[in-house]
């Protein structure tokens, strides 16, 4: 005979954890002017959709925001965000206890020949503060940062180092920043972070002008 | 190292973009009525311009979308982008300006 | 007389070519005066007497790939049809420089190719193993025997994709691509061959089946055989003949470091962590690594690939670090779909072709000139060129060299 | 002899430096160069030359000094800096360089790193014109980036004592830099040399951070950064380079060019020589002979041309320094060192009779060379100034301008006013309006008299100790050898006399060099050019560029959510992709030792094939397919008919490239009637979903489908083996897991506490089997609980190797592994997944080609050694007899995959054979070490082919 099994219920609770959890006190001691924390809770829905069609007007009425559709760009919704990725996607991000009803959504862009895909999991966030941001940034990500061109708004795809990311602008000139990553690749940039603020601990022999905060 | 104009997202760095090769080389309506010449000029024949040509683009690291461009081969420099479907531009022998915006659109 | 002008290596002769002026007419026009127009020029004298010949080059002569390569010789390649070519060629290679009577520094110092997963090791071992029934010399060395034939490699386990062993083949190794230009030429001018530079072919004329001659910027000459020897440019020549080739050219860049004392023994090979070096004989470090992935013809690359390229020679070479980038340049390499060269008939009954070399042009030089040269003067392809046919792309026979790099499960 | 001088330098006099030349301890101060410090303490001579061994002395002050290659050995081995750029410190030790450089032995300690920088305008040199530039630009509110190789700003005016409204120019130079410390939007930086002019405004820049503190150079420091600026406009203000006249031994130490004289007077406080010659063919070599004068020197001139310019003349005449026109030197004497010159007349290019005078420093000028190198790199073309003796910028390009001496305006005022309209142009091509003018005003200067164009002396003789580069110890012997053997391209005399190769990059040699074999072919300079410019401008270090892409770093780490519970198991991890993936979970037993890979292979593969175990699959592919078309698109890409997968239900399919070979494999499992799920192998992931986004984006837009990664969204967990099935029961208990009710690949979406959870019965082994996928946040707890579930059930975590034995004996192919781009599905045996109905997919009309339907293609076949107990090496070549004939030796085929089988109590292997499904039971033999070993051909599939244990 089999050996008894364990109950489930006798068993703990099943408890979601981010990709970041063996880097959360590493990523915590980080030296002043730059802190770093995850939050893999957000619930995030890939949407495709014609940006034109009756289906778009019923999203927005369910976010509570006009869909961007200028490249790189996003909009505040009553819960989160919801991002321009393309032409016709976006990717709509909600806090994970007050998320946006995925039926409802399906349903807005069915009609129209769009989609929504839970994607959630697929990427964690990455919150990066402080007057050395944009510094650590610019150590590895090509996108200009200066606050005439990075502000609360601005979405960009890019890539730090040989690792995909998602920045969204919290403040202009790139002092907050939220940043989504591939959560199997998120180990691996939060390594690259540990390994810039090397040069962050110890005050720069130069000035650098490069129109900050 | 260029910057290559997204349709959609504007000039970013020549690594956020994958390269496709000739463009307008549409898959054969019938590939079951080729001989075997005419089908192996799909698969494995293009052209090979030294000078403007149209050819394909995929930007990789952000929208993802596939676009064509004209491009010089002989300086690299780009003409113009366009969008797959879009008509083929004139090779405007002025290249694309520097761009006005910054590098993120 | 002055001794050479660097630290020992030898001094070029002081009578290379004549530059002459075009004659209306040859028995046979070689377009194209870089090392396998060279070599086609050479072979046709010594091998078959045949020496009305002209090489037309459109700029300098030697100054398009054949000045622009990483010079590195091997021949251990997986199949048959390449290996039985680079074979030859490499045999040829061990008495050109008595042949030529020039010191083309030919150093058998040995490749490795370095294996860094799995499916490295497997498809190392299938190559070494087809490569000796081949053959060619090739042995499959452990992390530990690549320590020991190339010391400066970091063979420790904890880099990002150690390095689980190699394919080693000790006859291979490097030349000076210039030394060994120079020596083709004054043979081939010495032979009565016109070596014609700056002279750029615009066009040709036909008649039927046949090319009677090519109209060039040095005015026109008439031909009876003609050999397309242009490389990155041959599109650009069968455009104009009115058949089509699978080539698409792109940059493929090289770089030098200034002159070190010896510390690199052999030539080490690595496409995991991608660059391959080799010290040349006066010192300098020479690198390259893969082709750009746009079609161009600007002879210069994208600088993101000197940058991954030095990451990789620093990762696998940490003595590297404070080695210096002097100069960085770029070539056109021709490529086709099975990333094997196409060397034979076309459809015009008098011309032949000779591209689709990719990254493996210097290599082949005195092996394809040897054949190219048979197939001219006999009409006939020789064993060694006839797979590299320009049909093999319809009946679906290829020789792909390219298939074997895919990542495993 | 060359000494310190007081009251001259931009020196801190206060401290001093020591270090150690070529064995020989010195001293120097902050502010020194190695050369000017050298050269203060009367050391002239400082390496032997490359080829001929002949002493050698520092020429410059810059970049373009050709001589003064040192090793420095402290602190750490670099093999090529030059003495007159690398910045003193305290505690250096280097020595000359005879032509080759040494690398350290020991890895390098220093960090690097790279910065991105953005600009409406990056201005290199911040010289007179540079600083113009800049201030204008950044008084219109631009965004300016302004790279100088130099430790503080001001170029040529560091080197000279111009005076600019009046006061010292370099008080000009300290406002103009407070200036822009001011400007928000302005970013200076010293120390960094722009080695590149890339496309669309790119320049790449090197800045030497902390080389000049030597070992106190703090650790946590990159030593070096390349900054990447990307500009909308590039300035280059890169000044001139001034090139000497080639005369009979015209190498020997103490033979400096006039400008660098004046340099090491006024920025480094050394006279460089008391009793001085002045040989000149250009006006501005009289500013170095009366300065030098003026600090003591008795200093006499010999000017080229017919007569020397009055200006000048009667200022030297005033300073009483002796100016002969119409005179050139013909040698200079001296073995060591100079010690005199040999002078002569010098009329309608004749060289007349003339006599010695004794010097200990003779000073050169033949003109100047424009750095144009960033401009030609940049696609510009040149053109040859017949004025000036060298090459200038030709046609202006859209957004790379240059100024000042750079493009051959060469006194301070022009550099002044040309620095201003470059920075006007920039603005107004960005539409900014341009501020008002506010040049300072520069003392007046005679006017620029014509310079005389003389390559070198003509004196009779074989050129032979008449040296064109310095540092390749390349003479005018080595030019007229080249041209005499046929050379007539300057790219061939480069390469046949090496001048031009070396860390200078000709740039005193360049222009010499192309006057001289234009004379010889009576063809004229123009018509010769130069050699091509290529980046770098200067030698730039390999861990430079590699910046902080090293170790771990070099390649992201990929690692899935379970990572660190496999890390904490003693999992050795093996590279696939970018991915870390558990190999195999070796037992560590109480007395440390570990086990071996085979015996880890043999136990996790009889936990499978008897009991359960777990492996960690979420490497592999997730591609959501969603829309009324996801069955059209599945159709035209897999090989086998997708469109007709029934709700709840899994298919294998193979996907091809046109050309018919295998492109990936995996399952697909239709979710809804508008959504798939589709995974493919760990290496096809990315490969897969752009080759699916590429045809659906550009060949069938009207296809209503949407992709969507989903790799990282799922993880998923292989539950495999005869008690998977209570294991799997356990954990989701609201499915019924009966073979009856959950059958072979099926799906049956669940949740587990509130987790949703998909099983399905997917199969990868032969044994019954459930994936378990589940969303990766609650991953890791998942795994744990089902190994807490199957703990009594001695569930056995189990890797790659152990997946590789189970699929091998069941026969599936590996794709990457069992194909290398060359095979078909028909080759491996999957014809049966290959539709006959479907009118077209991607692939098919190459299946028809000749070489497709081959009876010789290469099968994929089982083999088994007639020694059970010897494994064959995988990539083994299979041939026809046992007995080796001479090479070239026909191949049949090869091993691609072979292992020991627990199950067969065997080795086993898959192999590709020639015509292979026709030859079962026949004998091949395997190449191993040179000897041949027998083995027989059977089917792929060797455990359970009838498929009995797939449902438990």
């Amino acid at each position: 005979m089999t050996a008894e099994l364990l109950r489930p219920a006798a068993l703990p609770r099943l408890a979601p954890r981010g990709p970041l959890a063996a880097w959360a006190d590493r990523l915590a001691a980080l030296p002043p002017g730059l802190s770093a924390s995850e939050d893999s809770t957000w619930q995030q829905l890939g949407v495709r959709l014609d940006p034109a069609s009756p289906g778009a007007r019923a999203v927005e009425a369910l976010l509570g925001a006009a869909l961007p559709t200028t490249p790189s760009t996003s909009a505040a919704t009553r819960e989160g965000d919801v991002v321009w990725l393309g032409p016709d996607e976006w990717l709509v991000l909600a806090p994970g206890a007050r998320p946006v009803p995925v039926p409802a959504l399906a349903d807005a862009v069915r009609a129209s020949g769009g989609s929504v895909v839970d994607v959630s999991a697929q990427r964690t966030t990455l919150r990066l503060t402080g007057p050395a941001v944009p510094d650590l940034l610019r150590g590895g990500c090509a996108v200009d940062l200066h606050r005439s061109v990075f502000a609360p708004g601005t979405a960009v795809q890019t890539s730090i180092a040989q690792i995909g990311v998602l920045l969204l602008a919290r403040a202009p000139g790139g002092t907050d920043v939220t940043v989504l990553v591939r959560s199997t690749f998120a180990g691996a940039l939060a390594d690259w972070i540990l390994d810039a603020a090397v040069e962050a601990s110890a005050p720069g022999p130069l000035d650098d002008g490069q129109g900050g905060a | 190292m260029q910057l290559i104009e997204c349709p959609w997202c504007g000039p970013r760095e020549e690594v956020e973009f994958s390269y496709g090769g000739q463009a307008h080389v549409p898959y054969p309506a019938d590939p079951a009525a080729l001989g075997d010449e005419e089908w192996a000029h799909y698969v494995f024949f293009r052209d090979n311009t030294a000078g403007v040509w149209a050819e394909r683009w995929m930007h990789a690291t952000a929208c993802r979308r596939w676009f064509n461009a004209l491009r010089d081969t002989r300086t690299h420099a780009f003409l113009t982008t366009y969008r797959p479907g879009d008509p083929v531009p004139s090779p405007d022998p002025h290249p694309t300006p520097t761009p006005e915006g910054a590098a993120n659109g | 007389m002055s001794t050479a002008p660097a630290t020992g290596v030898p001094e070029h002769p002081s009578f290379l070519w004549r530059n002459p002026d075009p004659k209306p007419s040859y028995d046979v026009v070689i377009v194209g005066g870089g090392g396998h127009g060279l070599a086609t020029a050479h072979y046709l004298a010594k091998n078959h007497g045949i020496t009305n010949v002209a090489v037309l080059e459109k700029g300098w002569l030697a100054g398009g790939n054949m000045a622009r390569n990483t010079t590195l010789i091997r021949s251990n390649y997986l199949w048959d049809e390449s290996a039985a070519i680079y074979e030859h060629s490499l045999k040829l290679w061990e008495t050109l420089e008595e042949d030529l009577d020039y010191p083309i520094l030919f150093s058998q110092r040995g490749v490795l190719n370095l294996a860094h997963t799995l499916q490295d090791v497997r498809d190392s071992v299938r190559r070494v193993g087809a490569n000796v029934l081949n053959g060619v010399d090739a042995e499959w060395v452990d992390t530990a025997g690549v320590a020991e034939l190339c010391p400066i490699v970091n063979t420790s386990p904890d880099i990002r994709y150690p390095v689980l062993g190699a394919t080693y083949q000790p006859r291979a190794g490097i030349a000076k691509h210039d030394y060994v230009a120079w020596g083709l030429a004054r043979r081939a001018d010495e032979a009565g061959i016109d070596l014609i530079q700056d002279c750029e072919v615009l066009g040709f004329t036909t008649d039927g089946d046949r090319v009677t001659g090519v109209r060039t910027s040095r005015g026109d000459i008439a031909c009876g055989t003609l050999a397309l020897c242009a490389a990155g440019r041959t599109s650009t020549l069968t455009d104009e003949l009115g058949f089509r080739v699978p080539l698409q050219s792109h940059p493929l860049q090289a770089l030098v470091s200034e002159l070190l004392e010896p510390v690199h023994p052999t030539v080490v090979m690595s496409n995991a962590v991608h660059v391959y070096v080799s010290q040349a004989h006066k010192g300098e470090l020479v690198m390259g690594a893969g082709v750009d992935s746009y079609n161009g013809y600007g002879q210069r690359g994208s600088f993101h690939i000197v940058e991954r390229q030095m990451a990789a020679a620093v990762e696998l070479f940490p003595v590297f670090a404070r080695a210096h980038v002097l100069r960085t340049w770029g070539g056109v390499v021709d490529v086709t779909p099975d990333a094997s060269p196409i060397v034979g008939r076309t459809p015009y009954e008098n011309v032949y072709l000779n591209c689709g070399w990719g990254t493996g042009g210097f290599k082949a030089t005195p092996g394809v000139g040897w054949c190219l040269a048979h197939t001219v003067a006999t009409g006939e392809p020789h064993p060694y060129n006839a797979p590299f046919t320009l049909d093999r792309f319809v009946s679906g026979r290829l020789v792909d060299e390219h298939g074997a790099a895919a990542v495993a499960h | 002899m060359a000494e310190r001088v007081e009251g001259r330098g931009r020196l801190d006099r206060s401290r001093e430096l020591r270090f150690t030349f070529d064995g020989r301890e010195f001293t120097g101060h902050p502010g020194d160069t190695l050369a000017s410090a050298l050269l203060a303490a009367g050391e002239l001579t400082v390496a032997r030359s490359s080829a001929r061994g002949r002493p050698r002395g520092v020429l410059a002050a810059g970049a373009e000094e050709p001589n003064a290659l040192v090793q420095v050995e402290h602190p750490f081995p670099d093999p090529m800096q030059l003495a007159t750029t690398l910045e003193l410190f305290d505690g250096l030790v280097a020595r000359g360089l005879a032509g080759r450089g040494r690398l350290a032995d020991v890895p390098d300690p220093a960090r690097y790193d790279t910065r991105h920088a953005h600009a409406d305008v990056v201005v290199v040199g911040a010289g007179p014109a540079g600083l113009v530039a800049a201030l204008t630009a950044a008084r219109a509110g631009a965004r300016v980036v302004l790279v100088d190789e130099n430790p503080e700003p001001g170029g040529s005016l560091l080197g000279a004592d111009d005076v600019l409204d009046g006061r010292p120019a370099l008080d000009w130079v300290a406002a103009a830099r407070a200036e822009l410390a001011g400007h928000e939007d302005v970013l200076q930086l010293q120390r960094t040399t722009a080695v590149g002019s890339y496309d669309d405004g790119l320049v790449l820049a090197l800045e030497k951070r902390t080389d000049h503190l030597g070992a106190a150079a703090p650790r946590t420091l990159a030593r070096q950064r390349v900054w990447r600026i990307r500009a909308r406009h590039v300035v280059t203000a890169t000044g001139a380079y001034e090139r000497p006249v080639v005369f009979p031994d015209d190498d020997r130490p103490g033979i400096l060019l006039a400008s660098a004289a004046r340099t090491y007077l006024h920025r480094y406080g050394v006279l460089a020589g008391r009793d001085v010659v002045v040989f000149t063919c250009d006006d501005a070599a009289y500013a170095a002979a009366l300065d030098l004068a003026a600090a003591g020197a008795a200093v006499r001139v010999l000017d080229a041309r017919p007569a020397a310019p009055a200006a000048w003349a009667s200022r030297c005449t005033a300073a009483g320094v002796p100016v002969r026109a119409a005179a050139v030197v013909t040698a200079a004497l001296g073995d060591d060192r100079v010690r005199g010159v040999r002078v002569a007349d010098f009329a309608g290019g004749v060289v007349g009779t003339g006599g010695e005078v004794a010097c200990d420093l003779l000073l050169v000028s033949g003109g100047w060379n424009p750095a144009v190198q960033l401009f030609s790199q940049s696609g510009g073309s040149l053109r040859y100034d017949g004025d000036l003796g060298s090459f200038v910028p030709g046609a202006p390009l859209r957004t790379v301008h240059v100024a000042g001496a750079a493009r051959g305006e060469l006194t301070l005022a022009q550099a002044l006013r040309d620095g201003e309209r470059s920075a006007v142009d920039v603005l107004t091509a960005l539409g900014r309006p341009a501020p008002a003018s506010s040049l300072p005003d520069a003392a007046p200067a005679p006017e620029r008299s014509p310079g005389l164009l003389l390559w070198r002396v003509p004196v009779e003789g074989d050129g032979r100790d008449e040296f064109v580069d310095l540092q390749r110890d390349a003479t005018v012997a080595d030019v007229r050898r080249a041209v005499g053997a046929g050379l007539r391209s300057v790219e061939h005399v480069k390469r046949y006399t090496t001048i031009g190769t070396a860390h200078d990059q000709g740039r005193t040699s360049g222009v010499i060099t192309s006057g001289l074999v234009a004379e010889l072919l009576g063809r004229s300079v123009a018509e010769m050019g130069v050699t091509k410019h290529r980046p770098p401008t200067v030698p730039v270090a390999f861990a430079a560029l590699a910046g902080r892409n090293r170790g771990d770093l070099y390649d992201p780490v990929r690692r899935t959510a379970v990572h660190a519970w496999h890390e904490a198991h003693g999992a050795v991890f093996e590279d696939v992709g970018t991915w870390k993936r558990p190999r195999y979970y070796p037992r560590r037993s109480a007395d440390g030792s570990v086990e071996e890979m085979d015996a880890a292979v043999l136990r996790e593969c009889a936990a499978v094939r008897t009991g359960v175990g777990i492996m960690d699959g979420s490497t592999l592919g997730g591609i959501s397919v969603r829309g009324p078309d996801a069955g059209v698109l599945l159709d035209l890409l897999y090989t086998g008919v997708m469109s007709s997968l029934r709700v709840g239900s899994v298919r294998y399919g193979v996907m091809c490239g046109v050309d018919g070979t295998v492109l990936d494999d995996g399952t697909v499992l239709r979710l809804d009637e508008e959504e798939f799920l589709v995974s493919t192998t760990t290496g096809g992931a990315a490969k897969v979903l752009d080759w699916m986004e590429e045809w659906l984006q550009t060949e069938w837009p009207h296809l209503r489908v949407h992709l969507t990664s989903v790799t990282d969204q799922w993880a998923v967990f292989p539950v495999v083996g005869p008690l998977s099935r209570a294991v799997v029961g356990a954990f989701a208990p609201d499915v019924d897991v009966s073979a009856e009710a959950f059958g072979f690949m099926t799906w049956r979406a669940t949740e587990v506490g509130d987790v949703p959870v998909l099983l399905s019965r997917v199969s990868f082994s032969g044994e019954l089997a459930f994936e378990v996928m589940v969303d990766s946040r609650w991953a890791a707890a998942v795994w744990e609980r089902l190994v807490a579930i199957g703990e009594p059930h001695r569930i056995t975590p189990y890797g790659t190797e152990t997946m590789h034995v189970l699929r091998a004996e069941k026969g599936y192919p590996i794709i990457g592994q069992d194909t290398d781009g060359t095979v078909t599905p028909q080759d491996l045996g999957l014809g049966w997944a290959v539709s006959r109905k479907k009118a077209d997919f991607v692939g098919k009309r190459s299946f028809a080609r000749p070489a497709n339907l081959d009876p010789s293609r290469r099968q994929l076949v089982g083999l088994l050694p007639l020694d059970p107990d010897l494994r064959l090496p995988e990539g083994s070549q299979l041939v026809a007899a046992a007995e080796l004939p001479p090479p070239p030796v026909p191949m049949l085929g090869f091993v691609t995959s072979s292992y020991r089988s627990a199950a067969l109590g065997r080795t086993f292997a898959l192999a590709l054979v020639a015509g292979g499904r026709d030859r079962l039971g026949e004998e091949v033999f395997a190449v191993v070490d040179g000897r041949t070993v027998a083995a027989r051909i059977t089917s792929s599939v060797l455990l359970d082919p009838e498929g009995a244990r797939r449902d438990g």
